[in-house]
């Protein structure tokens, strides 16, 4: 055997690359943002914003990721985001909590649904499934616009507070640095759930369940046969995918101040939760974090230079990663390194 | 609720089925021959109703005959699309399919808003959009009727090339068996391209239509593609006959909401969503 | 046509203009450019850099060139927010412009307050006046020194139309709204309004807008607006509804004495369509207004962009951009308090004619109210001004 | 209590199809038994009755004297049930070790990573596989993949084994390995239940046989027995095999 197959082994004495990567990471948003601002100074306001939309699709892909991994391609996303986002803002309209208690909150109904949906679900596969989950994100949707105007705000939907006020004291500091003192807290939420959604696929990539997702997404029956119970690992998936897009939901919408139904039940956040982790590579913990930042970059990157079609831009992309990159950026350059691997163990 | 209203409520949902069916079959053309999830169909719709639209305005063509050209130019513009891209992620993982079929709709879409700029288009000079026959205090528009009638011929047309041509039989065994086709000496490449482009051209009808009944707009496709997909999967993959009977279905249950409960239009999309999640939950747990 | 070419000449100046320095004063506008309410965002830019064109060749701002940032907000909130932070930290504007879609805007709120910049605003319609356990943007941020809000609060809209609606005749008045932040919250305003005036609102029914997932299938919702056998229909919703809406009022029969609407715009080439006979509409700006600077601005608008401003947002943004010219221009600074004050006290050139900021209900600084507003009427392929009547080409007709 | 599996009554309809039609037997620990019968008799759907994945429309399914009839494929897998498909089935994303652990892992609840591992090792060696356990499992041969199947049924530790047709598709002298493949698997303590087309093979291993056509059981005993048997002659007539 080549040294390449030997390293796929799955011995527990392998090299912990992936949590040392997540400590990593770790580290990395703990000192981006004081790094951003030795370096870009009043800039790093701007970076930070765009840095935060970025983390956001990260959680966003990554717990689509999770899900995908037990075969289950899932177009509700928007609707674990809406019911994390719309839970928020009620908690925060209707009850005299404090504003953090509405964030995991957020992140329990989005789970509340989550296994309602999965246990209905359990028995549609493939395409099936997809416009199954689709349409119940539709009708939830549509339910929650129709929530009594003094519950839920119908069409005009809800303001919701933001979690940050820092307070500007002039002559001790300049303006800019209050906004970055808000947008470096926000960072650092959104860097926490991502962090917390990598831990999650972490430890399902290292325990025995990254086999039986594999299996049940592979062959669901004969994964069945083999001792895995399918229904009670299927809605695991849906619980731990479901539980961060949940309480990224409520964050964003402390984060953007309002919820509304066509803005917090959008069809575009499904199409990107499942559109990055291909990009990036799928059933990995890295592949959709390489994704998200990849996209968010080109498409920076591309509205700064083209002021218009900037998007078409966006679009030839996506054509040719995936004529180029079959499994995704993480693929390719896996792919790269074991061909490299391979050469140097046959010398 | 007086039974004028009801009858309206009927004949305004059986016509509309005729463009949801329209839609439908372009995609499971897609979908069922070549297995592929196109996420771009309703991007061939939007370019249908735009063509049919600088068509009106540049040489004054009524969409009635430019049907005739717009529909060989999405033909064109499928085959272009499947010899370039799609031919490539045939094998692929049906996921690497979403994504490159999602990215050419973005690229169609942003193209469209960079040469006909976001605001809604009208094709004005016709006479025919306003028309309705009134019968007994229910009135039948000349548009949805036509729509329904051209929609249906297309929608059988495509039911009998299946069943009875070469080309149908040819397309019907490669969405069978792959290997199985090839075997027998069928062009799978030829016949999928075919399947493609042909699936194209039927979007493209379909957008010539939409361009007559409301505005061309870069987005104009999304909400058509979002229910043809709930459609063509509730109705079976590749099941011609199942997608005229679950269009007629979910147009005349919307279109009876619509008209009988307050504020009705705003809950179309809700029951047309219900109804497809409660077919195919129901589906999966009653067969064992 | 000319969109490619400024698209692909975009492709080659882009590194250029990267390099050219900041001199003079820049102006950041945020736009919705792409997406659903792109055609919005590109009528702003149209008006905007119509206005940019012309007051560098009087001679800019404070003797440099004016230049304009314009960031596409895509109407998403977390890219909205992004791209103002961009503005005020990368490109270190001083002066913010453009605005619509209340989303976004609200997610603006927080960071406008941190930063502070002076925001002329010509979207956020939505004031949150009447709306229980809702702040809107007049509430959150009118009563801010630096907040310049240019376009017509919601009550005005509703205002406007309701006059309107009154001087027709009409006794009773079918509603039917698009069921958004815009449509909802307006419909509720314009039945209490009409209802004061005396008016018997026959129904209010909601209605899915194509731009928010609708297949364009209406005629439920006329049905039962036409069953009522209403004087007025009064309907709130897209431009893109426009066709679909009009063409079925038709079909079905119905034939009120009235066809109101109120889109944010009208497609353009609906003037030409049978069916937009007799119908009225209200716009904030229309080509054929015989003013001055309307035919001034037309004309230009024209020539530099090959199409009418037919949108009403390119007339706002006009105006957006030379009240800041004229404002900072007067003040011989860039001095926020000095910019302020004359913002305040001037008199501003716009295609309507002469405004400038009075206090509304709430806010400080509001630039069109009901003023704004005209309804035009459809009379034989031509857009006819009615209301009010001292602008009015042409009396209103009934559609009976 | 001899009887590791005993089946009784077993029916199951398609529509209005009754694919397996009353089949009862029993099966004794540490037999090796074979069901055979014509294409369409129902072996296959009676093999996937027993192991959960069908629902049947009646009838009653023990394993070591506990009702399972209700139970999912996968605690029918905990109760003692190991299943080798006739289309082979491997998880082609996996390496050979990976989709034996599978079964190492979950195929009896409780048991520790470390264990599942040497579990897996164990089968793969059993099966002759160990050399391979590395390799991706799309890049085998038919008579590996074979052995996967088995490998990976054997690691969920069955009390029974049921094997679907291992042998169909090998050559002669793979099907010698396949042979001897399985005696070792009995040897080592497990009961198999399996469909065979092959008669030779059905001679060399099975200690008991079942006859199905028709979705009945036409007979039921030894080799020799059942071979005799004019209904099974019948049902075979001008078939090859049993000459």
């Amino acid at each position: 055997m080549s040294a390449s197959t030997r390293t796929r082994r799955t011995r527990p004495a392998q090299f912990p690359w992936d949590l040392v990567g997540l400590v990593l990471l770790a580290v990395a948003v703990a000192f981006a943002p004081d790094l951003l601002k030795a370096l870009f100074g009043r800039a790093s306001v701007s970076y930070l914003s765009i840095a935060t939309n970025a983390l956001s699709l990260s959680i966003l892909a990554l717990s689509w990721d999770v899900l995908a991994r037990t075969g289950q391609l899932s177009l509700a996303h928007a609707a674990f985001y809406g019911a994390g986002a719309y839970t928020t803002a009620l908690l925060a309209r209707h009850a005299d909590v404090p504003l953090w208690i509405g964030i995991p909150l957020g992140g329990l109904a989005a789970v509340v649904f989550a296994l309602l949906l999965g246990a209905a679900t359990l028995r549609l596969r493939g395409i099936y499934f997809a416009i199954a989950t689709l349409s119940a994100a539709e009708v939830l949707k549509a339910v929650v616009h129709h929530l009594p105007t003094g519950i839920a705000g119908g069409n005009a939907g809800m303001n919701v507070p933001t979690l940050f006020r820092p307070e500007f004291i002039a002559g001790q500091m300049e303006r800019w640095e209050v906004a970055f003192l808000r947008n470096e807290a926000y960072f650092y939420v959104y860097a926490t759930l991502l962090c917390m959604t990598v831990l999650a696929s972490i430890l399902v990539q290292r325990s025995r369940l990254k086999h039986a997702f594999t299996a049940i997404r592979t062959n669901e029956e004969v994964a069945g046969v083999m001792g895995v119970r399918p229904a009670r690992l299927k809605l695991l998936a849906f619980v731990l995918s479901s539980v961060f897009v949940g309480m990224l939901g409520g964050v964003e919408a402390h984060r953007v101040g309002s919820v509304l139904p066509e803005q917090s039940f959008s069809v575009s956040t499904t199409v990107l939760a499942l559109v990055t982790p291909i990009f990036g590579g799928l059933y990995t913990t890295l592949g959709p974090i390489v994704g998200a930042l990849g996209l968010s970059s080109v498409q920076e990157g591309l509205r700064r230079v083209f002021s218009d079609g900037y998007l078409i831009g966006y679009g030839v992309v996506l054509v040719l990663s995936i004529l180029f990159m079959p499994r995704g950026v993480v693929g390719l350059v896996g792919g790269l390194l074991r061909r490299r691997g391979k050469r140097e163990a046959g010398r | 609720m007086d039974t004028t209203l009801l009858v309206q409520a009927l004949v305004s949902g059986v016509l509309a089925a005729g463009l949801y069916a329209l839609v439908s079959v372009g995609l499971a053309l897609a979908i069922g021959v070549i297995g592929i999830v196109n996420f771009a169909h309703g991007e061939f719709f939007m370019v249908g109703a735009f063509l049919a639209y600088q068509l009106f305005v540049t040489f004054g063509i009524d969409p009635v005959w430019s049907l005739f050209i717009v529909a060989p130019a999405l033909f064109a513009l499928g085959a272009i699309i499947y010899t370039s891209t799609i031919r490539f992620v045939l094998k692929a993982p049906e996921l690497n399919q979403m994504l490159l079929t999602f990215g050419i709709g973005i690229i169609l879409q942003n193209l469209a808003l960079l040469i006909w700029g976001g605001d809604p288009r009208t094709i004005a000079g016709i006479t025919y959009r306003g028309i309705g026959y009134q019968i007994g205090g229910v009135s039948i528009g000349l548009v949805p009727l036509a729509s329904f009638v051209v929609s249906l011929v297309l929608v059988l047309g495509l039911y009998w090339m299946l069943a009875r041509t070469p080309l149908g039989r040819a397309m019907r065994a490669v969405a069978q068996n792959r290997t199985g086709a090839a075997l027998v000496g069928l062009e799978v490449n030829r016949v999928y391209l075919v399947a493609f482009a042909l699936s194209a051209l039927l979007a493209g009808i379909g957008g010539v239509m939409i361009a007559v009944i409301q505005s061309p707009t870069p987005v104009v496709g999304f909400a058509f593609t979002l229910k043809a997909f709930a459609i063509v999967v509730v109705a079976g993959l590749g099941n011609i006959r199942g997608i005229l009977f679950a269009a007629l279905f979910v147009a005349v249950a919307e279109s009876l909401v619509a008209t009988l409960v307050p504020n009705g239009d705003t809950l179309r999309n809700a029951v047309f969503f219900a109804i497809i999640f409660a077919v195919l939950i129901r589906r999966s747990w009653r067969t064992a | 046509m000319i969109k490619t070419a400024r698209f692909l000449t975009s492709l080659a100046l882009a590194g250029l203009l990267g390099l050219a320095s900041a001199q003079g004063v820049s102006i950041g506008i945020l736009s919705p450019l792409t997406g659903g309410s792109a055609g919005t965002g590109q009528a702003q830019r149209a008006g905007f850099e119509l206005a940019l064109a012309e007051i560098n060749a009087a001679g800019g701002v404070l003797g440099e060139p004016l230049r304009i940032i314009i960031e596409d907000t895509q109407a998403n909130p977390a890219v909205g927010l992004a791209a103002f932070e961009k503005l005020m930290t990368e490109d270190d504007v001083e002066f913010i412009a453009g605005g619509f879609s209340s989303g976004v805007t609200l997610a603006l709120v927080e960071s406008f307050r941190t930063f502070q910049p002076i925001v002329m605003w010509i979207g956020g319609a939505v004031s949150g006046i009447g709306i229980d356990g809702f702040d809107g943007i007049e509430e959150l941020i009118g009563e801010e020194d630096w907040f310049f809000h240019i376009h017509p609060w919601d009550y005005h809209n509703v205002g406007a139309a309701t006059a309107f609606a009154a001087q027709t005749g009409s006794e009773t008045v079918a509603l039917l709204h698009e069921d958004s932040a815009f449509g909802g919250p307006g419909s509720a305003g314009a039945q209490a309004l009409l209802e004061e005036a005396g008016m018997t609102v026959t129904l209010r029914e909601a209605f899915t807008s194509t731009l928010l997932g609708g297949t364009g299938d209406f005629r439920a919702a006329i049905s039962k607006a036409a069953a009522t056998n209403a004087d007025m229909l009064y309907w709130i919703g897209y431009d893109s509804d426009v066709v679909p809406l009009s063409g079925q009022i038709r079909e079905l029969n119905f034939r009120p004495q009235h066809i109101f609407g109120a889109p944010p715009g009208w497609p353009t080439e609906f003037a030409a369509a049978p069916e937009a006979q007799c119908v009225t509409g209200l716009i904030g700006f229309m080509p054929n207004l015989t003013n001055p600077e309307a035919i001034a601005f037309t004309r230009d608008y024209r020539a530099m962009h090959g199409v009418d401003p037919d949108n009403y947002m390119a007339a706002l943004a006009y105006a957006n951009l030379w009240a800041y010219a004229d404002a900072i221009n007067a003040a011989g600074s860039t001095d926020q308090d000095a910019v302020i004050a004359e913002l305040e006290a001037g008199t501003f050139r716009s295609p309507i004619g002469d405004w400038s900021f009075e206090p509304s209900v709430i806010a400080k600084h509001q630039g069109f109210g009901e003023d704004l507003w005209l309804v035009f009427q459809y009379q034989n392929g031509v857009r006819e001004i009615v209301w009010p009547i001292e602008k009015a080409t042409a009396p209103l007709v009934s559609c009976r | 209590m001899s009887d590791i599996l005993r089946v009784t009554g077993l029916v199951k309809h398609f529509g209005g199809l009754a694919a397996v039609d009353g089949v009862s037997f029993a099966v004794e620990a540490n037999q090796i038994f074979a069901i055979i019968g014509p294409n369409g008799a129902g072996k296959t759907t009676t093999l996937d009755l027993v192991s959960g994945l069908l629902t049947p429309t009646a009838g009653r399914i023990e394993v070591l004297g506990s009702d399972v009839s209700a139970a999912t494929p996968a605690q029918r897998c905990h109760a003692g049930l190991g299943r080798a498909f006739q289309v082979v089935q491997p998880f082609p994303e996996m390496t050979l070790r990976e989709n034996v652990l599978v079964g190492a892992l979950f195929g009896t609840p409780g048991r520790t990573r470390a264990d599942a591992e040497r579990r897996a090792d164990a089968a793969l060696e059993l099966s002759g596989l160990a050399a391979l356990a590395d390799v991706d499992a799309e890049d085998l041969t038919l008579m590996q993949e074979k052995r996967l199947e088995i490998a990976r049924a054997l690691a969920t530790e069955p009390s029974v084994l049921l094997l679907d047709e291992v042998m169909a598709g090998l050559r002669p002298a793979e099907a010698r390995d396949a042979v001897a493949l399985v005696k070792r698997v009995r040897d080592s303590g497990v009961t198999i239940v399996f469909i065979e087309h092959v008669m030779p093979v059905v001679r060399d291993l099975a200690d008991r046989v079942l006859v199905m056509d028709h979705g009945k059981v036409v007979v039921e005993g030894s080799y020799a027995e059942v071979t005799q048997d004019a209904r099974v002659i019948e049902a075979y007539l001008g078939k090859e095999e049993v000459a």
